[in-house]
């Protein structure tokens, strides 16, 4: 495998995409669409899509720029670093994978389309408090040729802004993945005001008419896409909770060498530079179950589930430890709204149940390791 | 202390208490909620949310009870340390909410009783069990943080007045509050503890503002208050001029044994096992249970701790109960987060206030003094550990 | 209930227990012992049978001192501070227990023989490597009027020094319970070299005969004798595990206020002072635990369980925690053998296991909890 | 460098040495033990605890690969990075047992590459690829702990020699070494770091006596080492003379990173999975799981560091592993013995060394230094955190 340090070009695409949001998408940034009540800005994710974020999974011969897994992880750890809003999980990795997995032609044009920007997916999958895709309970009844699908798919993030769902529901019992546009008739979203402020809804079919055409894959063959494309989610959004939690160290470690108190800066007390030290270990300890998850992604993906719920785990614990640390050594500014410390901590809480929980990687991980 | 109760047998006073409650407690006050949200504050502009509020607070505050071991005069019950546990025993077996809620009662009632002058406990303590007043506290200062003790609001002697210029921060509800105890400094030149004094301000004098601080959770229990040529006589200073840091620490001990055990509600709520039981996660049971286990020994450290103050005092002893009730409750926070999963991610979701709450949470071992400074005084204190 | 603080005769207890075996039986008396190869001393444990300790559960009128559970926590928690060796809590805890809830009139002469110092008792009921009563598989078999039994019994505490062993078999598959002389023919025991030195046997049964009069309680009946009497064996474990706690601590905290690193006494560094505060909050709070369960034994026996797995499981893990930073904190000298840290972290990590480890209280306490 | 690997592809590579060690490694020695007592730790007087033993240490010593990095010229393979990965892949899937282990493979050989002189380099690294000459750590002074720039051990020039007197503590195996790498005070009117001179020393010089200290494990892997009148040839130093503390903090950046993987044996002795095979405690295996995630992320981490290390300097980052390897270890070794039992109580029960080794890694996050130290040098060098 190729070694878990960056490559120079991925050392590039780092310098390059941090440079980009810490201009275009600081928490100041997330802070004003929250307060004017928005959940998705068109114009940055036009400007991710130029700069060929939108197809870094998607290969240069279908019109995306083809970086790869660990690519994608280094860009969603960016954006996890400022917590940048964007639909790219979803969208640039999630979808990619899936299309690909299907090996039909018919795709072809969804995958330009995803990385022209013509398209925002959203994956309709969870439909209780804890992601468990095998469970799904959602039935598409067949009606002559055609499907009708009525029922309710829960936290389905970038909902709102999505024009593509891709819906999992059972067909004679058998679970099979659909492509529907959001505006099929009898499709309803609510938006769902999460602790994060991130664009997520509640989507409610209603009696939906699904076609023949819109199975992505066959009737029944849905695991066999998606776990994948799972798995390529799981490890990008491993890599946005690294991000996050070097994000919130960032700012405490700046705020501990600044604030004085007692007549001293706070960060030369021996307790807190302890504290500091142990999180940056976790967090060392972390960044290379989730760079290996992105290198296993590339170079075997069909060995790689391992990995990615190791990284998923590690992240999922190491953010939560930086965030709860972050606010509690900023005392009580860390605890004010105008302070960008909660909004790290209201993601993290929000990443940690997306597309699984520890114990959900934990159990997986013991699974495979034969406990 | 005039002590009516001691003529009877706990027994027989657990009888009586029994009964009384059974017959007074209205059916609306017992369904033991005692969150933030729907207890009973008190103070000149309080809204009773319902009838049965204002009349249970009535009724326990004409036994005393809404302060129970407070001396009769001064509108407490005149209860033994052994009555008030039974009272609450009997209270929480009928799910009676507690009857008033407060500053008044937690922190600055026990301060008067000790350094107060008699005037000064007839005019302020009987209003204070009756729920009349409500009071907040004013203690810390923008850029001061931990270190409470550089306290830079400036009172100046005018004739029998003092003329008080500067800024408090984090006093908690101080919007709502009819009252506020302050410190601020006296003497400019003393060392930074012996200039400091304790005093009884109304927040509806001439000159005072208050601005709320929006929080994480969206919740505003703090504010930033101001003050703007503001006159206070001086027969209200508590203890003496330039020793009020004394009192400081007395209250703060309170407020440290209140904000562990009692406001966080470490008793309150739902129980950890009923949150638990929509998840089979071995990794969040066997969490939870260690959690559990953890709160079960805490509860039991607050009543050892209770009896010991009665007792005598447990000083310093306190910052362990602020540490690690605050702490514990924090953790208790994060578990029932992750067992509800993505239902408690949504603003007044499935599981209400239970997102507010949990960030609220995070401000438990911040306020009254830091889960560090806590550390640091129980390793200096009670540990002796040098500097 | 009783308040938790020591009364005016624990606290006289507590001071006379402390006084006496600071004298009689510091950690140098356990290192001496171990350096002899010897595990018992017949000597002080004749002391502690005089200062009535060996009755502290046996009523004045069969001879006892009739102190109580709470008074047997007291103790053990003395010898735990010490690291005392002695068969107190099989010969003065459980044992007393076992014959009173019997209610036979026959055991009255062993109650009094225990006060007096005549028996040394070892509780044989565990066979495998985890405290499980219940499921306990050696079988007395019936010939004619009495029982032979053959097989092993090990992690018998005090079983070299004891005469009489307390033998948990079945009988007709029902748990039944014995009395049996150590010297009966048949009976084989051997030294296990624990790590912390204590009296501890492999006990095997070749063939023994069993009479009638050897079954304490009836045939079937043995749980109902035993739970109670393991609960007060718990207890004042979790007792003696507290009392450790507070010996390395102790033992820790003198350490870092006397020993200087780099010009200045290393107790004046913030993070070990942190680290120090916490343990000590640790130990006040399991301290509450472990005197509400001695209250509960001694004043509402049979709803004692929950309090008694509660005690046990923060006792276990204060310990663990103790004796581990008591170590680490010690730097070099702590590991050395001639240091008396080691012993405290051996003791501790005995005691985690005898009469049940953390998983079988939190499995206790889950079950009674609704978990 | 010669760097013999450079013309083959690591494919090629891989093949031949999956070849090569398929064909040499003795089948006893494939039994992936590379327990203390098991590895061949070489020197003077080694007594192999099997022919097998000794053939495997002569045909890896012969091919260069007990340090497969180090040049040809030196006794090394001449390996790359990435061939050096490959060999040991290659070895770990044989089972193939470590050849040759010690202080001299592990610190002083490559602080020799980095400071020692031609001739030192001639005369000392040849031995130690082929095992033949043992060496032992001489820094830590008593009292001294972790303030290792407090060298007492006093060397006065006479002639051509320095004259040592003093005493080195927690010298490991110095009982079994042939000679000793350690720091002397050459000035001591030097500021403390500047008056210290690293020295190698014979430990059959006329002078030299040992100790051994017993641990709570019951095993004396350590030493108190004495010296009266030892005479040094001044070409003994390597750097410097006063300028030790340089080549020791390289060299305690090495001893860091092999105590935190290699030593302790992050990816030795038995799998956690395996020893809970026989329980059923729900606490336990949460535990155990989470630790395993924690060593599966160690062991990247510590393959990062590596091409880290190979691609430039880690400098002080090398606490980090030293820190996180050991208390993981720790960890690891206390959930072993829960999972085991009572079985594991005893010495050289049904778990042989488990308990001693279990008391060992005790000393893990001590030795070399503490974790206590490792913490402040990352609070300070690597986050630069104010003093």
């Amino acid at each position: 495998m190729t070694s878990l340090l960056p490559t120079e070009d991925e050392t590039m695409l780092d310098d390059m995409a941090r440079g980009f949001l810490s201009e275009a998408a600081p928490v100041t940034h997330l802070r004003a669409m929250r307060d004017a009540g928005k959940t998705f800005d068109p114009d940055l994710w036009a400007q991710m899509v130029e700069m060929g974020w939108a197809g870094v999974l998607i290969p240069e011969a279908a019109g995306g720029s083809g970086m790869g897994h660990a690519a994608a992880g280094i860009l969603a750890r960016a954006m996890g670093r400022t917590l940048a809003s964007s639909p790219f999980i979803p969208t640039a990795v999630i979808a990619p994978v899936i299309f690909q997995a299907a090996h039909d032609p018919r795709h072809e044009e969804t995958l330009r389309g995803i990385a022209e920007g013509k398209h925002v997916f959203a994956l309709a999958v969870d439909e209780g408090p804890k992601h468990d895709p095998e469970n799904t309970k959602l039935v598409a009844t067949r009606a002559g040729n055609a499907f009708r699908l009525s029922g309710l798919k829960t936290f389905v993030r970038n909902g709102n802004a999505a024009d593509r769902f891709l819906v999992l529901a059972k067909v004679d019992d058998q679970l099979t993945l659909f492509d529907v546009p959001s505006d099929r008739e009898g499709i309803q979203r609510t938006e769902m005001a999460l602790v994060d402020s991130q664009d997520t809804a509640r989507v409610q079919f209603l009696d939906v008419e699904l076609r023949d055409e819109d199975i992505v894959g066959e009737i029944g063959g849905a695991m066999a896409i998606l776990r994948p494309a799972l798995a390529a989610g799981q490890a990008a959004l491993a890599a946005e909770m690294a991000g996050l939690a070097s994000g919130i160290f960032d700012l405490t470690l700046g705020y501990l060498k600044e604030r004085k108190q007692f007549g001293k800066v706070i960060g030369s007390f021996q307790a807190l530079q302890h504290r500091a030290a142990k999180l940056w270990c976790e967090m060392e300890v972390t960044e290379s179950a989730v760079i290996h998850a992105g290198r296993m992604l590339d170079e075997s993906p069909e060995d790689a589930t391992l990995a990615v719920s190791l990284a998923s785990a590690r992240a999922i614990r190491t953010a939560a430890l930086a965030v709860q640390e972050g606010v509690q050594l900023h005392g009580g500014i860390g605890m004010t709204d105008e302070y960008d410390a909660g909004f790290y901590m209201k993601r993290a809480q929000v990443g940690a149940e997306w597309l699984g929980d520890y114990g959900f990687h934990a159990a997986r991980v013991a699974a495979l390791r034969g406990f | 202390m005039t002590d009516q109760g001691a003529q009877q047998t706990n027994e027989e006073f657990r009888t009586e208490a029994r009964a009384w409650l059974e017959a007074n407690c209205p059916t609306e006050m017992r369904d033991a909620d005692n969150s933030e949200e729907s207890v009973c504050w008190g103070g000149r502009n309080w809204s009773f949310q319902s009838d049965a509020q204002k009349v249970w607070l009535d009724r326990m505050a004409s036994k005393g009870w809404t302060v129970p071991t407070w001396p009769v005069e001064f509108g407490g019950g005149g209860l033994t340390r052994d009555q008030e546990k039974i009272l609450r025993e009997e209270m929480a077996s009928l799910g009676a909410r507690v009857p008033l809620h407060g500053f008044g009662i937690g922190m600055l009632g026990p301060a008067l009783l000790k350094f107060g002058t008699e005037t000064q406990k007839q005019l302020y303590l009987p209003p204070i069990a009756r729920g009349e007043i409500r009071w907040c506290q004013g203690y810390s200062e923008p850029g001061a943080g931990s270190d409470l003790a550089s306290v830079q609001t400036k009172a100046e002697t005018v004739g029998d007045n003092y003329v008080i210029n500067g800024q408090k921060i984090w006093t908690s509800y101080a919007d709502k509050a009819d009252w506020m105890f302050a410190l601020v400094r006296t003497d400019r030149d003393a060392p930074k503890h012996r200039g400091i004094t304790f005093l009884l301000l109304d927040m509806t004098s001439p000159g005072v503002s208050t601005r709320p601080i929006r929080l994480i959770s969206g919740r505003s229990p703090f504010c930033e208050t101001f003050f703007d040529d503001v006159e206070v006589p001086r027969t209200q200073i508590v203890g003496e001029e330039n020793r009020g840091w004394d009192v400081a620490k007395y209250v703060l001990t309170h407020e440290r044994a209140m904000i562990s055990g009692g406001r966080t509600g470490l008793t309150g709520g739902r129980p950890l096992a009923s949150v638990l039981e929509g998840t089979s996660d071995p990794f969040l049971r066997a969490q939870a249970v260690g959690c559990d286990i953890d709160m079960m020994a805490m509860a039991l450290t607050l009543e050892r701790y209770k009896d010991k103050a009665k007792a005598g005092s447990i000083g310093d002893a306190s910052s362990m109960l602020k540490y690690y009730g605050t702490e514990l409750n924090k953790r208790r926070f994060e578990l029932m987060m992750a067992a509800a999963g993505a239902d408690a991610l949504e603003w007044n979701g499935p599981y209400g206030s239970l997102p507010t709450d949990w960030l609220r949470t995070k401000a438990n071992s911040i306020e009254g003094g830091t889960s560090e400074i806590m550390l640091s005084v129980i390793a200096k204190r009670v540990l002796e550990m040098p500097s």
